[in-house]
């Protein structure tokens, strides 16, 4: 990372993300919350961004503010009103000892380890990583797609009513 | 001729504004420290789109033009007495619209409800970044812009919700569950005709210019708008935009008649103020999207070594804005139902069968030509794909059971008043 | 102070530990599911980072990587909130605390 | 959308909203976006003429009829003055009906084109539609107050005939627009029916079976659309309308697309109307003379004329008096309501819409 | 061909003939139907195909001081013809008669509206509120005794607004 601009970039996104994360944990109403998990994502997309991978960054936007956000959002409009608080499980306080012990060791470990960086960043296009995808990693692309369209086909027949259930097995 | 090689590429060839603002931006390299520039940069492309597009855009066609346009079709004058022929009312509207007491009802949400028009506002400056005014007049001249463009693009479609649930508003709530499932909906065959654009160019690119692939620069090259080859796609696109935009007839998440504004029933002075005037920047933005994708953008069949670019792409927007203008003074609103019917039933398999053809023709090309393309192959594709369009569009319109001639258009007459009067069984010996 | 390997790798911690602390703590199913988007997006980020700054002989893998993640994350989160929605409809809670159907 | 599930909650269109033309207001209770309960409240408007008109003498209550259905006081007029000449056994000279017979017709073409306007900017045509039809309603209500010096309320008709004779630059104004307006009309068919949208929003929604909308004592426009060949011009003649060649419009199955075009229709009818009445339009006074302080005789009489809307029906009750002892009007519109249920039920809100801009309703005329 | 108007010696005629016992009396405007057997004689006249007045047109209230009128305007669209039925009410302060809801649905506003303005109970009416009026307005407007009726029923705005205002129905905040 060389210049002014993305060191600047880096600790404002770090603020933004982390500031909003947190917004996550402590916001009461639920809805709040994911306003502030879409600020996070945002900055992650950010990162994406900084870290030379423009394309994922876009899709980083297209998919989890444009897409699963906004999915969050109207699942928590169709549980309505009771399901729509964000308090604490009765196991709060020992996730979030969990959670901090966690972070203890990994801040450990990611400064106490020597990390061999490279000087230049990979220069790496959306065709290099579609190359990528549809010859090297053709069977796991393939796997996810056939995942997606489980999970389509799964989430179709989860929320089915009742009342649509019993007019597909009239015919 | 000489004469134009004089001025080529130099600062003061205002044919590309891009060449001025990379002389301004050269010398004052030479003076101050790098990050510095790099925010001028910033600033001096924001000011410049601005200035030259979106204030004038905004103002005068998308605020002033508009009314005056519809008041044409609706048979009435428009707004005419605010300086010359109207041409003041825009800034007297936004004057007013500041004076305007901004309420807010009692239950709402009132951080959310603050927020959500700045949510709003800043996707749709954000989006004239990667719209090219020439060749080198790109304010962030990014490898995705395309994937850019659909990323904040569907970021609006946030603040529109967040914005319409927060005043607890059981019309904006309506409002907003409309706009976030009608989105959903047609993000898909957007992106998928998009996506064969992406295809057939192999670029994600919006501008490029000589040496540099770009989408506009692909149509340069071959000499062809890719409207003519891809006619189904920019329909697809069209349909999905105006629907994304809440343009007639797809305005179902403000339905004036039905839910009374929408998610901006409770929005007053410039609070709604920047709510109406950044819908007009979005429209404007996929105005300029579609020109620069579909017409061709700032290039105009070697017309743009005379014109200034600029001026080219700026007609192409607002000739395409018209057709927003055009089919929200004449078109009826859709049902939402309906709507969703005509993206996953009419919009999904269309774009999925015109993405299969043009990957076809691509497969095609890269045999035939071996790698070398030529402008032959390009325009049997167009004239095939038209042809291929229309029959697509209206088979399956068949399929899906459309049969114009089934409807009656005219009342039966009777002379005499009786009692019912029976529909005649309909008779099929006249075929 | 150059950022380099190290800032990125630390704020993808924290953002798992916060992601980690929201999955465990909040009662709300939804609430659950947004913790668990927050730690896959760290894990993205630190990934991400690391194919950004170390020499592999793969280029793109960490990439690559990245977009099998969000793949799978779409998914999970389409199929987690049907259920959240139809636990919702059957049970009229979505309390992780009081589900328990599974306890005999 | 219908799949998704929420909870039912209540809905108020109205009092105030765009589209219930007027202070009027439906409840309705929706599953997501389908109606599942709709209740109607009125009321807002309501001013008690049936009361206040048994304190005033026959001629002093032509005014208040102005007043109900505003956009239709034309006919008003002459549903009550038929009412009262009927009680009275008065005979109103062959100019006089007339002159009545073509105002009634444009107040029916007036009417029309703000009903199908309005109509069309229910179901989300912005403004255009209803602009164009202003346009031409402006029109008629320019000759209106050339003739009786009012737009609106125009108080126009009298026991006996008319209150003027129409003046001379009205038959030339008047075949001058008559002219015009059947272009009109086509321009709005244009527009409208051929419209895929259009015919979209408005075919098979609020759909009134011909049983129901005879059950339901529906009337007009409504009544017509379901397939009911019933028209009081034809069937019962009044102001000599026998002697005029038109036809009866009427629909195939009873939904809102139905209605409109009934109403097209009807205003190239009445059209046609005016065209046979001016050019037989006969020499003579225009009105009887017909005392002021009426006394009829001791009764009741129930006149109706085929109002814009349907049948518009003035029963009337005397006993002697100055007064009217009973005053009664049967309002089409209020009563044309009575099926707002059965065609919003099961529906979306969007539809619900439509629904009650086919009905064309006037709520000046609801609430009296 | 005009409309018939049948006298009301021609629908008692028809009434009788079609529900024997039904017709309370009969003048030249209309027919009087006894409360008990009125439903029965309606629908017998509406399905009959002599009569078929399957649409009823207009219903409306008469005051006449000692007692109401209901008065039923009655028509046939295949024979063309119009008639009147009356129903006499002899009661004021309980005044009650039956609901011809379940003969011809279009009654039912109009129905509203008479018990609206004149007090009269339709029984068997689906949903009979007061349509015109809110809930606990004092009084029945169109009777002719309504100035004298108890509640301060003076001409003047103020007065009915305080009414309203005393016993202002308690206000139901619908979710």
């Amino acid at each position: 990372m060389h210049g002014a601009g993305p060191n600047l970039a880096f600790w404002v996104l770090a603020a933004l993300t982390l500031v909003s994360a947190g917004g996550v944990m402590v916001s009461r109403n639920l809805l709040h919350a994911v306003l502030f998990l879409i600020v996070s994502f945002l900055g992650v997309a950010g990162f994406f961004i900084l870290l030379s991978a423009p394309f994922l960054g876009m899709a980083q936007i297209i998919i989890y503010v444009g897409a699963i956000a906004v999915l969050v959002l109207f699942a928590i409009l169709l549980t309505p009103r009771a399901g729509r608080d964000n308090g604490e499980t009765r196991w709060a306080a020992p996730g979030v000892l969990l959670s901090i012990a966690l972070m203890a060791v990994l801040l450990f470990v990611i400064t106490d380890t020597k990390w061999t960086t490279a000087k230049d960043a990979p220069e790496i296009t959306a065709a290099d990583l579609g190359q990528a995808l549809l010859s090297t990693w053709v069977l796991p692309f393939e796997i996810a797609s056939v995942l997606l369209t489980a999970a389509l086909i799964g989430s179709i027949m989860l929320v089915r009513s009742p009342e649509e259930e019993a007019e597909d097995a009239l015919q | 001729m000489s004469l134009l090689m004089l001025i080529t590429d130099n600062w003061y060839d205002i044919r590309d504004l891009g060449n001025v603002s990379h002389e301004i931006l050269y010398q004052l390299d030479r003076v101050l420290p790098y990050s510095l520039v790099y925010i001028i940069a910033a600033l001096m492309g924001f000011v410049a789109s601005f200035l030259i597009f979106v204030l004038p855009s905004q103002l005068f066609v998308g605020v002033l033009g508009e009314r005056k346009i519809i008041g044409r079709m609706q048979s009435r004058y428009g707004p005419n007495r605010v300086g010359k022929f109207g041409l003041l009312q825009p800034i007297a509207d936004a004057i007013k619209l500041i004076q305007k007491e901004a309420l807010t009802p009692k239950a709402a949400d009132k951080a959310v409800m603050y927020i959500a028009p700045i949510v709003f506002v800043a996707p749709a400056v954000l989006l004239f970044a990667v719209v090219p005014f020439g060749g080198h007049s790109v304010f962030a001249d990014i490898p995705v812009s395309i994937v850019y463009f659909i990323a904040i693009s569907g970021l609006p479609v946030l603040a529109a919700f967040i914005g319409g649930w927060s005043h607890a508003n059981k019309y904006s709530l309506f409002g907003s569950m409309r706009i976030v499932a009608m989105t959903i909906s047609y993000e898909v065959p957007l992106v998928l005709s998009l996506l064969s654009v992406v295809l057939i160019t192999g670029t994600m690119r919006l501008g490029g210019h000589d040496g540099i692939d770009g989408i506009v620069q692909w149509q340069r090259d071959y000499h062809i708008w890719l409207i003519f080859l891809q006619p189904l796609a920019f329909l697809i696109y069209f349909f999905c935009v105006s629907a994304e935009l809440n343009r007639t007839p797809t305005d179902i998440a403000e339905a004036e008649s039905e839910i009374v504004a929408g998610y901006l029933t409770e929005y007053s002075g410039m609070k709604w103020g920047l709510f109406y005037g950044m819908d007009i920047g979005y429209a404007l933005a996929a105005a300029a999207f579609a020109s620069t994708v579909f017409l061709g953008g700032w290039s105009m069949f070697g017309l743009d070594r005379w014109i200034p670019s600029w001026l080219i792409i700026i007609a192409k927007t607002h000739l395409f804005y018209f057709i927003f203008i055009w089919t929200r003074g004449t078109l009826p609103r859709l049902r939402i139902d309906q709507l969703m019917t005509f993206a996953w039933k009419f919009l999904l398999p269309l774009s999925l069968a015109n993405l299969l053809v043009i990957a076809t023709e691509k497969v095609i090309w890269n045999k035939a030509t071996d790698g070398n393309f030529d402008n032959f192959w390009v325009y049997i594709f167009a004239a095939v794909n038209i042809l291929l369009s229309v029959a697509a569009v209206f088979i399956w319109a068949r399929l899906l059971g459309y049969r114009p001639e089934a409807t009656p258009k005219r009342p039966r007459l009777v002379n005499t008043a009786s009692g019912y009067v029976p529909i005649p069984a309909p008779s099929r010996e006249v075929r | 102070m150059t950022v380099g390997l190290e800032h990125f790798l630390v704020v993808g911690a924290l953002l798992f530990c916060l992601g980690l602390a929201v999955a465990l703590s909040k009662r709300n199913a939804i609430g659950v599911l947004m913790g668990i988007e927050l730690m896959l997006n760290a894990v993205n980020l630190t990934l991400l980072s690391f194919s950004r700054f170390q020499d592999t002989p793969h280029k793109v893998a960490g990439q690559t990587f990245v977009v099998f993640v969000i793949t799978v994350a779409a998914a999970e989160a389409a199929v987690a909130l049907a259920l959240a929605v139809s636990v919702y409809r059957n049970r009229q809670t979505v309390d992780v605390d009081q589900l328990n159907l599974l306890k005999s | 959308m219908n799949a998704l599930k929420s909870e039912p909650f209540v809905l108020n269109i109205g009092p105030q909203h765009p589209s219930t033309h007027g202070v009027f207001r439906v409840k309705v209770t929706v599953d997501g976006e389908r109606i599942i309960d709709a209740e109607m409240v009125m009321g807002y408007l309501h001013r008690s003429m049936e009361k206040l008109a048994e304190e005033r003498t026959y001629t002093q209550n032509i005014p208040f009829t102005d007043r109900t259905d505003y956009l239709s006081s034309m006919s008003n007029n002459l549903g009550y003055c038929l009412a009262v000449e009927k009680l009275a056994t008065i005979e109103v000279p062959d100019r006089g009906s007339a002159i009545r017979v073509i105002m009634a017709e444009f107040q029916r073409i007036a009417s029309h084109c703000m009903a199908a306007g309005a109509f069309t900017n229910d179901t989300g045509a912005w403004q255009t539609p209803v602009m164009w039809a202003f346009r031409e309603r402006e029109k008629i209500l320019d000759l209106f107050e050339m003739t009786c010096g009012a737009r609106l309320t125009c108080n126009y008709m009298r026991i006996g005939g008319v209150a003027f004779d129409l003046p001379k630059e009205f038959e030339p104004h008047a075949r001058k627009l008559v002219d015009t307006l059947p272009g009109f009309v086509d321009e709005l068919e244009g527009l409208m029916s051929e419209n895929e949208i259009f015919l979209a929003r408005t075919r098979g929604v609020a759909v009134v079976p011909h049983e129901l909308a005879a059950n339901a004592s529906l009337a007009g426009p409504m009544l017509r659309g379901s397939g009911i060949a019933w028209d009081i011009r034809k069937a019962d003649p009044y102001c000599g309308y026998e002697k005029y060649d038109f036809d009866i419009p009427i629909g195939y199955q009873g939904d809102s697309f139905d209605r409109f075009i009934v109403r097209l229709e009807e205003m190239r009818q009445s059209v046609k109307i005016i065209k046979q009445a001016l050019d037989g339009l006969p020499s003579g006074p225009h009105s009887t003379q017909v005392p002021l302080a009426l006394r009829p005789p001791k009764g009741e009489a129930y006149a109706r004329v085929e109002g814009p809307r349907g049948e518009l029906g003035y029963y009337l009750v005397s006993d002697e008096g100055p007064s009217p002892y009973r005053f009664h009007i049967r309002p089409p519109s209020f009563i044309n309501l009575s099926v707002l249920k059965q065609m919003t039920v099961g529906h979306s809100v969007a539809d619900a819409i439509v629904a009650l801009g086919s009905v064309d309703i006037v709520v000046g005329e609801i609430d009296r | 061909m005009p409309t018939r108007w049948w006298t009301g010696q021609e629908m008692a005629e028809a009434a009788e003939r079609l529900v024997p016992g039904s017709v309370a009396k009969s003048t030249d405007a209309a027919c009087y139907l006894h409360v008990e057997k009125m439903l029965e004689a309606m629908e017998a006249l509406r399905v009959d195909p002599e009569t078929d007045f399957l649409h009823l047109t207009n219903t409306c209230g008469v005051d006449f001081w000692d007692h109401f009128e209901v008065v039923y305007h009655v028509q046939s669209f295949d024979k063309n013809q119009f008639g009147t039925l009356k129903v006499e009410c002899w009661e004021r302060d309980d005044a009650v008669l039956p609901s011809v809801t379940g003969v011809w649905y279009g009654a039912w506003m109009q129905e509203c509206e008479t018990y609206d303005l004149f007090g009269i109970k339709f029984e068997g009416h689906p949903n009979l509120h007061r349509i015109l009026l809110w809930e606990g307005f004092p009084g029945w407007p169109l009777r002719k005794d309504f100035l004298s009726m108890p509640g301060g029923l003076q001409p003047g705005l103020n007065e009915f607004a305080g009414t309203a205002r005393r016993d202002a129905p308690p206000v139901v905040v619908v979710e």
